[in-house]
């Protein structure tokens, strides 16, 4: 996948050649919003012994401005899970205002001692999501559902083409390329969960959100993080990307032949 | 100042910020979504005379990337019968391929008094529902096997609009590596291009069921292939083996790289 | 000639606030024979009794799978509940796609009540004409619904419903509080205990006419019918009837004769 | 101007729009990064070459001698790194004979990003420069396009931003020759490892004021594990047409044989003060 | 909904229950939109009559909350207890209890959660109490205007807590019609528990108070009118999350949960024990 949200369920020019958009010609104009508007980037998540981290900057791009440096792009959803949002953002309000929100009172006023949890949302949204690409309208996000669920901590992807999987480190766009290699460094399989501590899971995803602020240019040093365990969900907004530190820049002059 | 630093990725440069856009005949701005990726993987399926493998790598991709080294490509569809599907080609196109089956597969339990469906229906049913969908076609690559009434393996392989053979087949793969894969399994299944060495290749060499063992170790050696030489095939390798006695599975490692 | 003009359709009340043709599919239920269902803490169980249209013709179907958790007994209107049990099936298996869970008991009981509550409150429909009990296990572990025509659902311990169903009634509240205790094994036995005080006099629980069916927790819907019901029976031989009467003897003998 | 005809452009993209594929090039999808230490610099690269998602060569070299204290890391179009680096090593050497002094980096560097530009970015070389010379320790990075960077860590390729994060999370101010060299691997593998276009094993090129090490498969983490079985077919199994025994002494008779007597093998190894390890 | 076996419906009896009504059996009362030529609805009185035959229902609204609570009357000792709730949750902030047909209170509790469900997706904020009590008595209403359908034969006390309103006190009757109250009872039980209601302070006091006083409330209008039968209490209320109880009344989104098991024992036992004591100085309390 693309770090580039614009470039999601985009045909691979390099393995279809360009898309010939003409075959999709109808009769009708085609309505549907077929590209992001305002955008978040990478969503990253690492499961732990004992629970799950999640986090997301809180920047919303508009092309290449920085439009608005307060949105939150985690949900927690239910008493045990957590849903993070990369990619349009109104499509990312619509999943968590209307859709989760309806979803867990509708479960709740039931008050028959069944809740969803993050296996059940994540199927719920998974299928959302496939449901409107196969109406040619696509929610624009790919999100991480983060959660505790039986007894383990739960963590998978689901993107706007219905695509889902999952694996004990995730992140999405930028984090994909940027974080993935970091998490997989801590966490290369599910068994290595169970040798990963809180706090060495807390560092790693501190330590990426570090590295996505230095790299990717659509993110921001501000940021909400989220740690699931079996207790509950704690939520921490406002978390400043720690530690930064830019002295390769010290000796470098210019990038080339020039040395004063 | 690194603008092309994308450029070995693979990536048309062409993605920024405004969509690409066409003129419908209407004069309609119209915007293209494509609804369609790729997500890698290959799978493959061996008969024996009253077994079958079916069996593909958990490698899940998209572009350069991996996903996930754990999704497994090989779904049992019920819990006591001997049906097996494997899909790849587009994940949540083949997850839901999989689903309906499983699906199918439920319903007529419940439907026709408990009894299970047999192959051959399954089989059927399959290629139905994937030509329902011919103009929206489920893009994923199917392999459906099982264990008919008498106990005998049937292996059917399906294209992404339905088409299969009736009669079955000893022998299938399909996903990215299916092109390296398929030449050696028509060798060393079929034994095609192989002559009786004494009849001067006059005699081609007679096809016989394979035993078990040598069907797992054929199924290792094409998986270890082609991870060494395609890209998209790595990681694990879950192999689902139907018997007369049941279903096992079994996960080995594959390269990472 | 009408008893009153208020019993002609669901659509009208009695002076008193009652609704007659729901009253009356009420009594379709009874037209049924009988089934029974209890939970212990572990497992629920369905029985019933099957009845045969006539000498050489098959016996009913009285205990219908809806997914690997979740069965129903039915008594009344077989037909209706037909319908009502593929709707609990389109329930359950969407539950399984949409959420990944087995449906929870109570909700899908709460779907089929609603579609019955809709049957008695517009002209041009009849209420369902079927009682269920419903037995099932969920996270919340193992439950029995009874289902009306009205609509009206309960969870219960123990319940049976269909003809001569108070004397099973009778028995599971004698015998409840041993029973929420009970094993897989007592419980079903419980359960045909009770199925066997609701026989009229000449009747007997035979291999062709008893329908058993168990799930507990971790443990799918099993059904038994036919020859697999032997073994319960063969069980359930050596205790007394609690009606007296029969002895373990005899119902081996007559069992004997059935076969 | 010398250099490509794109006279044909128009044609090509109009028969690429009706379909007509573009040749496929062996590229190397590539993980590749430099790191200067204190006393020198370190290149590293990953040696998988690929055409479209199949492994063209499992074992490649990436590492391109530029001369005996300059190299070069190259990702890209296989061939336009190997030409390109080849070229620019030859004028390089012509350019140090005729002044009498040791190349420099940064003429390495300016030789190339000028041929770059030439050639708009048609030809896909995307390198790492790396060197030591009389002005001192250098590493740059090329792109196709004719654009140079100069930093104390870079990396380029498919794997690029697997490597990158692996130094923005490790690198340090002063590292040391082992530190530098540990830590360019472990760039190169966060790329095998994560990146489908980077696999197999890890090369590495130290160069220091007194010598150039290279360090041909350095990690080889990727070892191809026994085959299950043996596909030796019996002898005759390949079935023929026709056969047809011909002895030595008629050979002469379908084709031309040339006698070279005992003449040495030309071309010796000896040449540049280089220390290759193993 | 009576289970058992039909009784024959003695004539004398109905004449007995509806003295004025002199129009029983004139056709008047056989279908439902259909006026008397005294001007009245037959199927909605009737459908009333189905209400008072329901088990109590009460709702209490206080100054930083609503209670509401029920008599659960139980008809066999072989149902669950604490299964079979008859009080719901309709959206985050509001709870309905109802007397009368059960199946109908699911149908009409239902219907409340579509509209509360609605007002989300439109204004995406919760629905007030206010609003929904008018769109359940229009919907109760519509049920009144056609011969095809019958009307609800529920009453329902819609409770709830919003931001401008603050508590909220609904009871919505099979006509259709709606009024706000402090206190509000239905069921079999009305009369002794409406007697009860009007002696509190209402709506002065906390929801911790009113807790108590309604399953006084309940426990004493079961005692009037259904003393035979085995009853079970169930409660819930409406208020903020973080309940704060100043003197001044309370506002914001209330939650509506069933009231924790130990107060609800706490109340019960007080309950008996006033119920044991007799009547007059427990009022005091």
């Amino acid at each position: 996948m693309n770090h580039l949200p614009e470039a999601w369920g985009r045909p691979r020019n390099d393995v279809y050649g360009t898309y010939d958009a003409s075959y999709l010609q109808s009769s009708m104009p085609n309505q549907h919003t077929q590209s992001p508007i305002v955008t978040g980037t990478s969503v990253v998540a690492l499961k732990f012994n004992g629970g799950v981290v999640i986090a997301a900057d809180n920047l919303a791009s508009y092309g290449s401005l920085a439009r608005f440096t307060n949105v939150e792009r985690l949900k927690q959803v239910g008493t045990h899970t957590v849903v993070g949002a990369g990619g349009d953002i109104s499509d990312m309000q619509y999943l968590h205002e209307k859709l989760l929100d309806s979803l867990i009172i509708k479960e709740e006023y039931q008050n028959d001692g069944h809740h969803l949890r993050a296996s059940h949302i994540y199927r719920y949204l998974s299928k959302v999501l496939y449901q409107r690409r196969c109406k040619f309208d696509p929610l624009w996000n790919t999100l991480l559902v983060a959660g505790w669920d039986d007894g383990k901590p739960f963590l998978a992807s689901a993107d706007l083409l219905g695509t889902t999987f999952s694996a004990p480190a995730l992140a999405t766009g930028f984090g994909a390329h940027l974080a993935v290699p970091l998490l997989r460094r801590v966490c290369p399989d599910e068994a290595a969960v169970e040798n990963i501590t809180r706090e060495q899971a807390v560092d790693t995803i501190e330590e990426c959100m570090k590295v996505l602020f230095y790299r990717d240019a659509r993110s921001l040093s501000k940021y909400s993080l989220a740690i699931i365990t079996g207790k509950d969900v704690e939520g921490a907004a406002e978390c400043e990307a720690k530690n930064q530190s830019w002295k390769f820049a010290e000796g470098i002059r210019g990038y080339g032949t020039q040395v004063v | 100042m690194s603008l092309p630093f994308m450029q070995p990725l693979g990536y048309d440069q062409s993605y920024s910020f405004h969509t690409p856009t066409s003129k419908a005949s209407g004069g309609y701005t119209q915007h293209s979504f494509n609804p369609y990726t790729d997500n890698g993987g290959t799978i493959i399926g061996i008969t024996g005379e009253d077994f079958v493998v079916l069996a593909g790598d958990t490698r899940h991709t998209s572009g350069y990337n991996i996903n996930s080294r754990t999704e497994k490509k090989v779904y049992r569809l019920g819990e006591d019968n001997s049906l097996v599907l494997a899909t790849v080609g587009f994940g949540a196109d083949s997850k839901d391929v999989a689903e309906t089956m499983m699906r199918a597969v439920n319903d007529f339990k419940f439907n026709h008094n408990l009894k299970n469906m047999s192959v051959s229906a399954a089989a059927q049913y399959l290629s139905t529902f994937l030509y329902g969908n011919r103009f929206f076609p489920k893009y994923a690559n199917c392999v459906l096997a099982g264990l008919d009434k008498d106990g005998r393996a049937r292996l059917y392989s399906y294209d992404s609009v339905g088409s299969y053979s009736k009669q079955g087949e000893s022998r299938a793969s399909a996903g990215s590596a299916s092109s390296l894969i398929v030449p050696f399994l028509d060798n060393q299944v079929e034994f095609k291009n192989q002559f009786v060495p004494s009849s001067k290749g006059q005699e081609e060499r007679p096809v016989v069921p394979l035993d078990p063992v040598t069907v797992a170790k054929l199924v290792k050696d094409a998986f270890t292939s082609a991870t060494e030489r395609h890209i998209e095939v790595g990681d694990g390798l879950q192999i689902i083996t139907v018997t007369k006695d049941g279903v096992s599975e079994e996960v080995v490692d594959l390269k990472k790289d | 000639m009408f008893r009153n003009n208020y019993d002609n359709d669901s659509v009208t009340f009695s002076p008193q606030g009652r609704i007659f043709q729901v009253e009356y599919a009420l009594e379709a239920i009874k037209q049924g024979s009988v089934a029974v269902g209890l939970v212990s803490k572990t497992h629920a169980v369905l029985v019933a009794l099957k009845r045969n249209a006539e000498e050489l013709g098959s016996y009913q179907k009285k205990i219908i799978g809806i997914d690997t958790h979740l069965g129903v007994a039915l008594a009344g209107l077989a037909p209706d509940a037909r319908v009502l049990s593929n709707f609990m099936r389109q329930q359950s298996m969407s539950s399984r796609l949409l959420y990944n869970r087995p449906v929870p008991i109570s909700r899908v009981v709460n779907a089929i009540a609603n579609k019955a509550q809709v049957n008695t409150q517009h002209y041009g429909r009849r209420p369902y004409g079927v009682g269920l009990l419903v037995a099932g296990v969920d996270e919340t572990g193992p439950h029995l619904w009874e289902f009306q025509p009205s609509g009206m659902v309960l969870e219960y311990k123990g319940a049976a419903i269909g003809a001569r169903s108070q004397s099973a009634r009778t028995y599971l509240e004698r015998a409840f509080e041993e029973f929420v205790d009970s094993n897989r094994e007592e419980l079903v036995l419980h359960g045909l205990k009770a199925l066997r005080d609701s026989l009229a006099q000449d009747k007997e629980l035979t291999t062709a006419n008893t329908t058993v069916s168990v799930v507990g927790i971790g443990e799918n819907f099993k059904l038994y019918d036919g020859d697999e019901v032997g073994e319960w029976l063969e069980k359930l031989g050596n205790v007394q009837s609690s009606r007296g009467g029969r002895t373990g003897e005899e119902a081996v003998e007559s069992m004997d004769t059935s076969e | 101007m010398p250099g490509f005809d794109f006279s044909n452009h128009t044609r090509n993209a109009a028969l690429h729009a009706k379909g007509m594929p573009l040749p496929k090039a062996t590229s190397t999808g590539t993980t590749i990064v430099g790191c200067i230490f204190d006393g020198g610099v370190v290149i590293a690269a990953d040696t998988r070459a690929t055409s479209g998602p199949i492994v063209a060569d499992k074992n490649c070299e990436k590492l391109h001698f530029i001369s005996p204290q300059i190299w070069c890391a190259g990702a890209g179009t296989a061939a336009d790194t190997e030409f390109t680096t080849a070229l620019i090593s030859s004028q390089l050497e012509l350019h140090s004979l005729s002044t009498g002094r040791k190349p420099r980096v940064v003429t390495c560097m300016t030789l190339l990003k000028q041929h770059l530009f030439r050639y708009q970015g048609h030809i896909g070389a995307y390198l790492v420069i790396a060197g030591v010379d009389p002005t001192g320790t250098h590493l740059f990075t090329v792109h196709a396009h004719g654009s140079t960077d100069k930093l104390p860590y870079v990396t380029m390729g498919s794997g690029s931003l697997a490597a990158m994060a692996v130094f923005e999370t490790k690198w340090e101010k002063s590292l040391t020759r082992e530190e530098a060299v540990d830590l360019c691997s472990e760039a190169i593998l966060a790329g095998i490892f994560n990146d489908l276009g980077s696999g197999s094993n890890v090369d590495v090129c130290v160069i220091t004021s007194e010598r150039a090490t290279l360090m041909r498969n350095h990690i080889t983490p990727n070892e191809r594990v026994p085959k299950e079985m043996s596909y030796k077919f019996a002898r005759g199994t390949t079935g023929y047409i026709k056969e047809m025994v011909v002895e030595k002494k008629d050979l002469k008779k379908y084709v031309t044989i040339v006698d070279l007597g005992d003449a040495p093998a030309s071309g010796g190894t000896a040449g540049d003060a280089m220390e290759v390890d193993a | 909904m009576p289970s058992s076996v039909l009784q024959p419906l003695p004539l004398q009896e109905s004449i007995h229950h509806f003295p004025v009504m002199t129009s029983i059996g004139t056709g008047y009362d056989l279908s439902n939109s259909v006026f008397s030529p005294d001007g009245r609805n037959f199927q909605v009185e009737y459908a009333t009559k189905a209400v008072e035959n329901g088990g109590t229902a009460i709702g209490i609204r206080c100054k930083d909350g609503v209670v509401l609570a029920v008599e659960k009357l139980i008809g066999s000792k072989l149902l669950v207890l604490g299964s079979n709730k008859r009080i719901a949750s309709v959206d985050s902030h509001i709870g309905i209890a109802c007397s009368g047909l059960i199946p109908d209170a699911r149908h009409f509790t239902s219907r409340a959660r579509s509209e509360a469900s609605n007002w989300r997706k439109l204004y995406r904020s919760p629905i007030p109490i206010s609003s929904m009590a008018d769109a359940m008595g229009g919907y109760a209403q519509a049920y009144t205007l056609y011969s095809s359908v019958r009307p609800f034969g529920v009453t329902a006390i819609i409770g709830g807590m919003d931001e401008a309103g603050g508590p909220g006190l609904w009871m919505v009757e099979p006509s259709g019609v709606g009024w706000g109250y402090f206190g509000a009872a239905t069921g079999r039980g009305r009369q002794a528990a409406k007697a009860e209601l009007e002696k509190l302070p209402l709506p002065n006091i906390t929801v911790e108070e009113a807790v108590r006083q309604a399953a006084r409330i309940i426990y004493f209008a079961h005692d009037d009118n259904s003393k035979d039968k085995d009853f079970e209490l169930e409660m819930t209320w409406v208020r903020l999350e973080k309940g704060s109880a100043e003197d001044a009344a309370v506002k914001g989104w209330g939650k509506h949960e069933e009231v924790p098991k130990e107060l609800v024992a706490e109340a019960e036992r007080l309950a008996k024990e006033s119920m044991e004591g007799g009547g007059d100085e427990e009022m005091e309390e």
